[in-house]
């Protein structure tokens, strides 16, 4: 599987997710700044995590409009996945990657902690090696993590089985106090409708090594590596 | 513009010092040069009352490659691989404007250390607020822990730990200390020095606007109904730029362009062109009209005295202006030539074709004073009876759900922690630890003061703060190495708190010698005082250690039903200024627990070689509210439970629970260990007694039958801090 | 000439911000507060001289960058500068 | 009535906003930009219906609460509502 991992200014996590990616496939990923013009020829495009232009104006928008952003809109249209995490998945829904937005946590606070996820489906590239229903702990560290869309795409999502992950209590129920940012319908992750884009909050590649003190991130990269060779 | 008595007295200097100057130089300076001295003789810049002491603390050591004097210290943790770490103070700022004050702080404490080469890998923050009642301090907590966060979360470093204690001297004076630690190559560590005769000085960060203008004279003078109007001084900071910064001049340290660089912090311009110049023996000419500026207009007084954040000072290699352009440029930063080094020994400023100051730079840096201040000792405490609580499981309860004891979880998550993915333990440990990336290599670190043993005995207090910083290394299996400091005082013109700022230097001093444990960089912040109540002593000492391997990580959870608990160290019961007399008998009078540090250094190396040869599940030193505070500590962190089973002899039972005798940990072992490790420790001359079990079930049973719920111990201790803001 | 972009969240809109800023200024002992709403401006100094070029110009900007149009509307103000 | 108070910073201050929006819609293609400083607006909808009294409830709640006078100044517009 070849990878590449596309380099903001202010992307912090770029380094850590290459190194999950690495771990996972024994091979290192590409680099990619965010002035090169094209994404190269690759297996996966990761949008990593951390505060691309700062988080200023909305988080990932200035990043979502940076030309390379094109490129990954391109290629992920001819059929390269797309893993964006976090700030990643603030920059996929404001390059319109995937539907609705990231919104400020309701208690206004950035929050860094383990959190419990319901995984709601192992029908895609990115979650095979999880079973649906499993309860993993990864953890979120995020500012503006609040997923909101209208009714309709919300509905849509769950009609179609687009939800990857749910915040959840220890027994798998998405409770309001198992809701660390107030996403609605306990929103942590969404795939695109062809499932070709993962975007989520939690960061698996800090629950990637037993030195993390926690390994369910692993299972992610292990299903891209599955499904991507 | 004559230079009046007015404009010199607004500028921080005294007649003796204005005639000092006038000597130097043999005229009159202009009021941009006045301008240069009253940044330079600040007791921010100049350390002018402080040095003379400072020259008490050792700051040697094998592992030792660059003590005090650099923008950080350095030491040798092996491979080719360096640690670069210091702590500085933001308390001003952050008083005035606490999100800002505190952003900024981080920010400036973050290129410190990555102008010596080092990627930063670690924050960690100290802060002191006033009474959780004072009007003020809720909303400067809100504030101080959201700039701190906005900043290094932002920038990603991880926030690893820290402290957060409240006391009502700090009503009118918080402290917001924060500390970075770095790893760097040992074959590239760049210093703050200019070289070269002709070598271009060159620009790079952020423009330079009208931002905290006398920021230094300000940290270096007492609060008073003025400093409001200064308020405009106050800087913004700006995390992104910061981000941006750090990888451009870590690139362009990849190569050889780069001769000397320094950050630009206090005092901008002014200090990091005549700091460079004086280290490396060097004059520097500046033509300021190259300076990237913010705003139109700017005088050149404003431009060298600015301390717009985000900009660093480089001397790099003549012909390599292209090359490093080319870096800079590519991470959308200013990057301009503005000077070259000379070999006049003189700063000399030009501007719009004039030349607007020209000063020797010796007259700036090495002729500033140096005080001798008067100082009167601390006067002896007697130590007052502590009575006995009611009840002591409610006595535990309230001490676990108090203001300096209770979790700091509310604070902490608010820090992305585990940025970098190298954080191995997280907040809320002894110490964190931080492993070193791409290998089996780990850092320990911890920040550590006790102000209140440091009001009442200054000598032990400083002793302790260092014993207890080295303790909590030693917890976590590390190896202490050394460390930086961040001495928080009030005015040193006050002969009782140059006796205590004597005092602590002192006991620090002895304690580092006794423990191997050098200083390598530090930080003096005076004239913490309003309206002349001063702030408790607070020398916060920020340490380091190194876990060879990090399989030996020991954390303070307990961990396993049926382990035996021993107890390391003499328990002698001292209550007097313990956190017990303090929040349940209500006194804060008396002496500080004594501190024996051949005792302190025997029982942590004898622990750190349990830990090493023989393994042990879960290890916590005992510090605030002793012994009973520190077993429920690991009863919550593992949520299991504890019986103890020893009985306190000849004490009263809350001096033997509650009583905060120095150089102990409380250790779990499995049950048929424990016998050789109370041998061993008999070998070594180290007291050790077998303390109780750990058990499955909720509850902490203490001698005499009582019992507490484990459950209900951490509802206390989780409940105080999110209650007190707002959000319980 | 100065172009002031005032971006606010669409009705409907949850605005987290908002009730904290409503509940802060309620602790503080304010009273009958109905509702707070937070948004943002952005002002923008033109070269251009000309208000319909400004305009649309800023328009652009609106529709490429300044404001996300699944939460947010806004409002085009122009002034001399 | 309904308050909208506008928050901008103090002329000189360091805008990190407002500087970044300039080079991302220069970078966008956007030229002829001299300058972009964010600001912010709250809104409040107060019970009280005197315009007098209502200014100084909501001069008080910035005073308080809204701005921070050490970097930003602040505007109050009142509207019926
Ligand atoms: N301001 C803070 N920021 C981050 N972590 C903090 C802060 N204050 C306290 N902590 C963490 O909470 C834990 C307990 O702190 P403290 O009681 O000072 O420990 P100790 O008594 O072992 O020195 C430590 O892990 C410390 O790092
Ligand atoms: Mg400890």
């Amino acid at each position: 599987m070849r990878a590449c991992v596309v380099v903001f200014p202010g992307s912090n996590c770029d380094r850590d997710v290459a190194v999950a990616l690495r771990q996972a496939t024994g091979a290192d990923p590409v680099m990619v700044w965010h002035r090169d013009a094209d994404v190269p020829a690759v297996d996966l495009i990761v949008l990593p995590g951390g505060f691309s232009y700062g988080d200023y104006l909305r988080s990932g928008a200035m990043a979502a409009h940076s030309p390379i952003m094109r490129s990954v809109i391109d290629a992920n249209r001819r059929g390269t996945p797309v893993l964006a995490i976090c700030n990643g998945f603030q920059v996929a829904t404001e390059a319109g990657l995937l539907p609705g937005v990231l919104m400020p946590n309701a208690h206004q606070k950035f929050v860094c902690r383990d959190v419990t996820l319901r995984v709601e489906t192992s029908q895609s590239i990115f979650t095979s090696r999880y079973t649906a229903g499993q309860v993993v702990r990864i953890p979120i560290a995020h500012h503006d993590g609040n997923y909101h869309a209208d009714a309709a795409t919300l509905n849509a999502l769950d009609d179609q089985g687009l939800v990857a992950f749910r915040y959840c209590d220890a027994d798998g129920r998405p409770s309001l106090d198992a809701n660390p940012n107030g996403a609605q319908r306990n929103i942590a992750g969404i795939f695109s409708r062809d499932r070709t884009v993962l975007g989520l909050m939690p960061h698996p590649e800090r629950a990637a090594e037993p030195a993390h003190g926690g390994t369910d991130g692993r299972a992610l990269f292990d299903s891209l590596l599955a499904a991507l060779g | 513009m004559r230079i009046t008595p007015e404009i010199v007295a607004d500028h921080g200097l005294s007649a003796d010092e204005f005639a000092r100057i006038l000597h130097l130089l043999d005229r009159a300076p202009n009021l941009t040069e006045l301008g240069l001295f009253s940044a330079m003789w600040s007791e921010h810049c100049s350390y002018k009352s402080s040095r003379v002491w400072l020259r008490e603390l050792p700051t040697e050591a094998p592992w030792v490659i660059c003590g005090p004097g650099e923008n950080a210290g350095v030491i040798d943790i092996g491979d080719g691989q360096a640690v670069v770490f210091k702590m500085e103070s933001h308390n001003h700022p952050s008083f005035i404007e606490p999100y800002q004050g505190a952003a900024t702080g981080v920010g400036g404490i973050l290129r410190d250390v990555f102008t010596m080469g080092a990627r930063p890998i670690a924050i960690l923050n100290a802060l002191r607020f006033g009474d959780p009642a004072h009007p003020k301090t809720r909303h400067l907590v809100a504030g101080v822990v959201a700039g701190i966060g906005g900043y290094g979360n932002c920038v990603g470093v991880p926030t690893v730990g820290g402290e957060c204690t409240f006391h009502t001297s700090y009503d009118g004076n918080i402290l917001v200390n924060a500390m970075t630690v770095g790893i760097a190559r040992t074959d590239r560590i760049f210093y703050a020095r200019a070289g070269g005769v002709g070598n271009p000085v060159v620009y790079v960060g952020s423009k330079t606007g009208r931002d905290g203008i006398h920021g230094a004279t300000m940290a270096s003078a007492e609060f008073d109904q003025r400093s409001e109007e200064r308020r405009p001084t106050v800087q913004v900071g700006d995390p992104f730029t910061e981000k941006l910064l750090l990888e451009a001049c870590l690139e362009l340290m990849e190569s050889d362009a780069i001769v000397g660089i320094q950050d630009l912090g206090a005092a901008g311009l002014t200090s990091s062109s005549a700091e460079m110049a004086a280290r490396g023996g060097a004059g520097i000419e500046l033509d300021l009209d190259q300076v990237p500026l913010r705003e139109r207009g700017m005088s050149p007084y404003e431009i060298m005295l600015s301390e717009s954040q985000e900009r660093m000072l480089m001397v790099i290699r003549p012909g390599r202006e292209a090359d490093a352009r080319r870096v800079f440029e590519k991470w959308e930063l200013d990057f301009a030539v503005i000077g070259r080094v000379t070999d006049s020994g003189h700063l000399v400023l030009r501007h719009a074709g004039a030349v607007v100051a020209d000063v020797p730079v010796a007259a700036l840096v090495e002729e500033a004073p140096r005080y001798q201040r008067p100082w009167v000792p601390s006067p002896p405490q007697a130590a007052p009876e502590i009575a006995a609580p009611a009840d002591m499981a409610a006595a535990l309860r309230a001490l676990v759900g108090s203001p300096d004891l209770s979790s700091r979880r509310w604070i902490w998550e608010q820090y992305d922690h585990m940025v970098m993915a190298d954080t191995v333990q997280h907040p809320g440990g002894d110490a964190a630890v931080v492993r070193v990336h791409g290998t089996g290599k780990a850092l320990a670190i911890a920040t550590d003061c006790t102000p209140r043993y440091c009001a009442a005995d200054p000598e032990r207090g400083g002793a302790q703060a260092v014993a207890e910083c080295w303790r909590n290394l030693t917890a976590v299996g590390a190896r202490p190495l050394a460390i930086t400091d961040c001495m928080n005082f009030g005015n040193p013109e006050r002969p009782e708190v140059m006796g205590q700022f004597a005092g602590c230097i002192r006991g620090m001093a002895a304690a580092c010698r006794a423990l191997d444990f050098p200083v390598v960089s530090g930080n003096v912040s005076l004239y913490n005082e309003t309206s002349g109540k001063g702030v408790q002593p607070t020398p916060a000492i920020g340490g380091v250690g190194l876990l060879d391997d990090l399989r030996h990580v020991t954390t303070l959870a307990l961990k396993h039903p049926g382990d035996a608990l021993a107890l390391i160290g003499a328990t002698a019961g001292h209550l007097p200024c313990s956190a017990f007399a303090r929040t349940i008998a209500g006194t804060e009078a008396g002496p500080p627990p004594p501190v024996d540090l051949a005792a302190e250094r025997r029982n942590g190396d004898f622990v750190r070689r349990e830990i090493h040869d023989h393994g042990v599940a879960a290890c916590h030193d005992l510090a605030d509210g002793g012994l009973a505070v520190a077993l429920a500590e690991m009863a919550m962190a593992g949520s299991l439970g504890a019986t103890i089973t020893a009985t306190p002899g000849a004490l009263p039972l809350h001096a033997w629970l509650f009583g905060e005798d120095q150089g102990r940990y409380l250790i779990e072992v499995p049950a048929g260990r424990a016998q050789g490790l109370l041998a061993r420790a008999a070998m070594a001359g180290v007291p050790a007694i077998l303390l109780g079990r750990v058990e499955s079930l909720d509850s902490l049973t203490l001698p005499g039958g009582c019992s507490i719920s484990v459950a209900a111990l951490r509802t206390a201790h989780e409940a105080w801090l999110p209650a007190y803001m707002g959000e319980g | 000439m100065k172009a002031r972009v005032h971006i606010t969240l669409k009705r409907g809109v949850l605005d987290p911000q908002g009730k904290t800023i409503a509940r802060a200024l309620g602790s503080l002992g304010f009273a009958g507060i109905n509702e707070v709403r937070q948004g943002k401006t952005v002002e923008i100094d033109l070269a251009e001289t000309d208000a319909a070029a400004a305009h649309s110009t800023v328009a652009a900007m609106c529709a490429k960058l300044l404001a996300n149009p699944v939460i947010e509307d806004y409002r085009i103000d122009l002034a001399e500068g």
